[in-house]
């Protein structure tokens, strides 16, 4: 008996400090980061051309970049996803098809981002002769944000209850026009917040595209520009660049970054706690 | 009516497209990399010692073993912390840590890596270094970011394997007199085994397939190590390093090559989570 | 016997009769429950029960679905205590003991107070491993040969045995919904509880094993404290000695059961007795 | 699988592949893309009026950025894209038409100067091999430099060090600084490190950080953090370079193939001419002129 006690506090100290200790990995992470981009970070950073080869000046030019990317890939990936979502659950039903495809984007999920990236070279790059530019990049985010978007609306279709769809067909409404005025209206929250997740998993995003936007620092002028989204500035100031500032600038570009993921973060759950308080 | 069908036709066709994004990445990277290996021999490449480029002689052995090691040693310290988190989330945390740390554990997945990279090279190496002894860029420094980096991938599906198991065997575990700790561990865990040892797969997955991190930290050495303090190459590291500087010829092939091992790699873990998960 | 009326007919027993009269009703009954009030956050579930369990009895809860007997058999075991933002008032005292009392543990309560759920919920284990979890996690039984003796004579207590002794390494879940319950009932008795509890035992269950479990809960009385909810009244009937009607959280009445089905004192306990509502 | 499933799977392929035909076709002629080195000498697209790409050697970029922003200043409406991806890239770029001007730190070898590349020395640069600026050796000789990096000395005390096991960080493959040192240094004999660092400020912030380490990078990378070798007595600077005392040195090359555009003619004239050669001694590099 006592030794079970003495056992249950124990283990549930156990708990408690594993817990606490990924707390402060993650404080001491974005804490280190912070600290050391004090200084740099200002307003003339984030709104200013990088001037001098990226010695003086901001990350403009950067930010635009990475936006750019975000645009492309989300424009491709959303109707794409959606669509594949909806299919998956309101029409596969059982059908062997819908497991293959499942499993097709489970796969997709588990593929290394290199892969992504040496396939984006090889077809969008060389093959289609689309260069080292946005849009080579843009597409190869899509295929890898892909999978998420369909997983977040397959989820929140999953989550509208049936006894909508039935009054729906009940008032005499086509499959798509319940689908379309029923169903997705009541997940739109949840599928929204799947296309932010991949918005923030495009802004990270660098082994992906380091071979596929190249690294160019000028604003961009068409889709067939390059240029060098703040994640893979960020690696080419850790290990390329020898200018006396690299280093700090590194750390400013990591807090943006990290200000970025926040801020993804945030939204998702302020869209999620609207939707659930709406659900109430 | 026609209407009806157009509509259910695209949505089948985007449901589509992940699978044909795959077979896409298949047809393009093997066509790539397959004659390489063909060519030097499977046995050749897959257990040659040594990796000379600019020599045209092309094993990747270490590098297989770098990758396993690096994920091994990884998942030795986010598995154990990552379940007890876990663990802590669904059963024991009150509300208020819970809120606490469920962002904290988004947050932690959504940061970049690039920006775990370096952090790790501006932390871990030198820590290592100074107290551990040089060089710093190690199996340990890798070992220690990629496990930071899959522990939000074990939490999150070992906290909803966890979730799943029917409250009843719990509620019947404490009607015989066990502690909370006694029947998590005697009746929740085993319950919950098959689910959280697909979130460890998977989590290795991450591990094997993380790139910039990588090269980072690893000091990408491809020999097979005999320390833990001794640097090493991954798979990913060596597409991405010598890519990045897209040389020609064999050389490129044999990147591709390596990408077609990864690609394999990776797959089978796939399909074991995925076995696994529909286990539970 | 018939000193003891049902407490509804006193008035206010704690607060008249004072710590001389409690103590006498704890040596008589086995668990005395004394204005207890209970609430899920701020909705009240169950308001100022009091009712008096006899030992070695069958006391049958029933009532209308949400009326809080399932409430408040769980309270009996401090099995409510799992749930996030429940509050208890009263005294629940087991053998003058109250076991809300700040220094008693729950789980020593529920080894002394067994349950069986509405739900057969074996765990995912050997025939043999359920039972002896129970045994197992108490630390109690060291030689393996006395687990094999103890679980043997829990299986025959709840008439399990013969069905199941070839093969007690297969996977309960091989066992009929029957079994299942009948090896839930065994894996209470292992640990020699004094209390069994029965959450609606037999609501999932077919007529003829039903009828075999309500057997074993007969049989169970002579070594165990009983008490079971139920919504069907058929059964309450059948096996009880005691019935206590509940309706929205408050006890109408608690009386002999032979008494309660034929001349309940309140017109609400007839009307649900009768079938007029429930 | 379901028979019908492959007309989905048809229809897809048909469109994405379509979708890039008919992009291709209406994009801006960015240059074609890097194909498989087999293939036969592309030509280069037409120029786009204003816009050139620049790609090859990290070291080359570094000054290269700089020139190209001064060359766009001066000219309005005029791109110069410029990309580090390193010297054999930029060789086999300018060779296939990535690139409009490929840039090198090294020499052309083996094959390479058959491919009928038109080289521009834009400068010289003297590649310095790097310590720790607490290390207590200040030269070595050429032979010694050799024999560390090929494994053959493996502890400082054997050139009058401390104590210490060498670490020996070098570049990754395909890097124009670490082929000319090796072509230099080693005599044809493999590198034999301990790590391999990516990027220059990689391997500087290697050396920076570790007192046992040595490798090497361009000169106008050598910075405070670390300290430049002494190698047979002389230091490595623009000086010894120009008087021939410093031999490891190599070239920084522009490489165009066929006809040059007037864009490019004028980048390269720029660059050759006597405010972009101020430009590249600035960066402590040695100019040509």
């Amino acid at each position: 008996m006592i030794s079970a006690h003495i056992n249950e506090k124990i283990a549930k100290l156990v708990l408690w400090i594993s817990s606490l200790t990924i707390l402060a990995i993650l404080l001491a992470i974005i804490g280190f980061v912070v600290m050391r981009s004090i200084g740099i970070i200002n307003l003339e950073f984030i709104f200013s051309m990088p001037r001098a080869g990226g010695r003086e000046g901001g990350i403009l030019s950067m930010i635009i970049g990475t936006l750019c990317l975000i645009a492309i890939s989300t424009t491709v990936a959303s109707p794409i996803g959606i669509g594949g979502g909806i299919y998956l659950t309101e029409y596969a039903g059982e059908h062997p098809l819908s497991k293959i495809i499942t499993f097709g984007a489970e796969w997709l999920a588990g593929v290394p981002s290199i892969i992504f990236g040496l396939f984006g070279f090889a077809f969008f790059v060389v093959f289609l002769g689309w260069g080292f530019s946005i849009l080579s990049g843009g597409m190869v985010l899509a295929c890898m944000i892909l999978n998420e978007t369909i997983r977040t609306t397959q989820e929140s279709i999953k989550a509208v209850p049936a006894s909508y769809r039935e009054a729906s067909y009940a008032l005499g409404a086509t499959k798509w026009q319940t689908v379309s005025r029923v169903v997705l209206k009541s997940a739109a929250p949840g599928i929204l917040t799947g296309i932010i997740l991949g918005i923030g998993r495009a802004a990270g995003e660098t082994a992906a595209i380091m071979l596929t936007v190249g690294s160019f620092m000028a604003l961009p002028t068409s889709l067939f520009s390059s240029v060098r989204p703040m994640s893979l500035h960020l690696y080419l100031l850790a290990i390329a660049e020898v200018h006396p500032g690299a280093i700090a600038r590194a750390f400013g570009t990591a807090t943006l970054l990290v200000l970025m993921v926040l801020i993804v973060n945030l939204s998702v759950h302020t869209i999620m706690r609207r939707y659930t308080r709406a659900l109430r | 009516m026609l209407k009806e069908w157009i509509i259910e036709k695209s949505l089948i066709v985007a449901a589509m497209v992940s699978f044909v994004i795959i077979a896409f990445i298949i047809m393009i990277v093997f066509r790539a990399g397959v004659p390489l290996i063909a060519e030097v021999g499977v046995g050749n490449f897959l257990f040659g010692m040594d990796w000379r480029p600019e020599r045209e002689i092309f094993g990747i052995f270490p590098m297989i073993i770098g990758t396993l090691l690096v994920a091994l040693f990884s998942m030795l310290i986010s598995v154990p912390l990552g379940i007890l988190t876990a663990i802590f989330l669904a059963e024991v945390a009150p509300e208020i840590m819970r809120n606490i740390l469920r962002p904290a554990i988004e947050l932690l997945a959504g940061i970049p890596s690039v920006v775990y990279g370096f952090v790790g090279l501006m932390v871990l190496v030198p820590f290592i270094r100074t107290h551990l002894g040089p060089p710093g860029f190690s199996i340990l420094a890798g070992s220690i970011v990629l496990a930071i980096m899959a522990l939000p991938t074990i939490i999150t599906i070992s906290e909803d394997a966890i979730k799943a198991v029917p409250k009843s065997y719990k509620e019947a575990s404490f009607a015989v007199g066990a502690t909370h700790w006694q029947t998590i561990k005697n009746i929740i865990l085993p319950a919950a085994r098959s689910g959280i040892l697909a979130g460890v797969v998977l989590g290795s997955g991450r591990a094997i397939g993380e790139t910039m991190a990588a090269i980072m930290v690893l000091g990408n050495l491809p020999v097979i190590p005999t320390s833990v303090l001794g640097p090493i190459r991954t798979l990913t590291a060596n597409v991405a390093m010598e890519m990045a500087y897209a040389p020609h010829g064999p050389h490129r092939q044999a990147l591709f090559a390596t990408g077609v091992v990864l690609f394999i790699v990776v797959s089978i873990l796939v399909v074991i989570s995925n076995r696994l998960r529909r286990g539970q | 016997m018939l000193t003891k009326t049902p407490l509804l007919n006193e008035t206010d027993i704690s607060a008249s009769t004072g710590g001389e009269r409690m103590s006498r009703a704890d040596k008589e009954f086995k668990i005395v429950v004394r204005n207890l009030s209970f609430y899920y956050g701020k909705i009240q579930a169950l308001k100022d029960v009091s009712l008096d369990i006899q030992a070695n009895k069958v006391t049958a809860i029933i009532g209308p679905s949400g009326c809080g007997k399932s409430t408040f058999i769980r309270i009996l075991n401090r099995m409510n205590d799992i749930i996030p933002g429940v509050r208890v008032e009263g005294k629940v005292m087991i053998d003058s003991q109250n076991i809300y009392d700040g220094n008693v543990g729950a789980v020593e309560i529920r080894r002394r107070v067994g349950m069986v759920f509405q739900k057969s919920n074996p765990f995912p284990k050997s025939i043999f491993e359920n039972v002896a979890y129970g045994l197992r996690i108490s630390g109690l039984i060291k030689k393996s040969s006395d687990l094999g003796e103890r679980v043997r004579r829990a299986l025959v207590d709840a008439v399990l045995w013969d069905e199941v002794k070839d093969r007690l390494n297969a996977s309960a879940f091989k066992l009929s919904g029957g079994q299942q319950q009948r090896l839930c009932i065994a894996r209470a008795l292992v640990i020699e509880p004094e209390v069994i509890l029965f959450d609606e035992p037999c609501s999932a269950l077919d007529p003829t094993s039903t009828a075999k479990v309500e057997e074993l809960i007969q049989n169970l009385k002579d070594k165990y404290t009983i008490v079971i909810v139920t919504h069907n009244m058929q059964q309450a009937a059948r096996v009880s000695d005691y019935t206590a009607f509940l309706m929205l959280g408050e006890l109408i009445e608690f009386n002999k059961t032979n008494k309660m089905f034929t001349t309940p004192s309140e017109k609400v306990t007839e009307d649900y007795i009768t079938g007029r509502f429930g | 699988m379901k028979k019908g499933m492959w007309i989905p799977i048809g229809i897809v392929v048909l469109v994405a592949i379509g979708i890039g035909v008919i992009i291709r076709a209406v994009a801006p002629q960015v240059p074609p893309p890097p194909l498989p080195a087999v293939t036969p000498q592309v030509p280069l697209p037409p120029l786009p009026a204003g816009r050139i790409v620049v790609g090859g050697s990290s070291s080359v970029y570094v000054v290269a950025v700089h020139l190209a922003e001064r060359f766009m200043d001066k000219h309005p409406g005029v791109v110069v894209e410029t990309h580090s991806v390193g010297s054999t890239a930029g060789i086999v770029g300018a060779r296939e038409g990535t690139f409009h001007i490929g840039m090198a730190s090294r020499w052309l070898r083996r094959d390479e100067p058959g491919w009928g590349l038109r080289e521009f020395v834009i400068c010289h640069d003297a590649i310095a091999p790097i310590v720790h600026p607490n290390n207590p050796v200040r030269g070595l000789t050429m032979k010694q430099l050799k024999k560390i990096f090929t494994g053959e000395i493996t502890n400082w005390n054997k050139v009058g060090g401390e104590n210490l096991p060498i670490t020996v960080i070098i570049r990754e493959a395909g890097s124009g600084t670490r082929d000319a040192f090796e072509e230099i240094v080693h005599e044809g004999i493999d590198p034999v490190p301990t790590l391999i660092l990516v990027g220059t400020g990689g391997v500087r912030a290697g050396v920076a950080g570790d007192p046992s380490s040595i490798s090497y990078v361009a000169s106008p990378a050598v910075d405070p953090t670390v300290r430049a070798l002494e190698i047979d007595g002389v230091k490595p600077d623009a000086a010894a370079v120009v008087a021939g005392d410093w031999a490891i040195a190599r070239p920084f090359l522009f490489l165009t193939m066929g006809e040059l555009s007037p864009l490019e003619q004028g980048f390269i004239d720029f660059v050759l001419g006597s405010e972009g050669q101020q430009m590249v001694a600035d960066e402590g590099l040695v100019r040509v002129d």
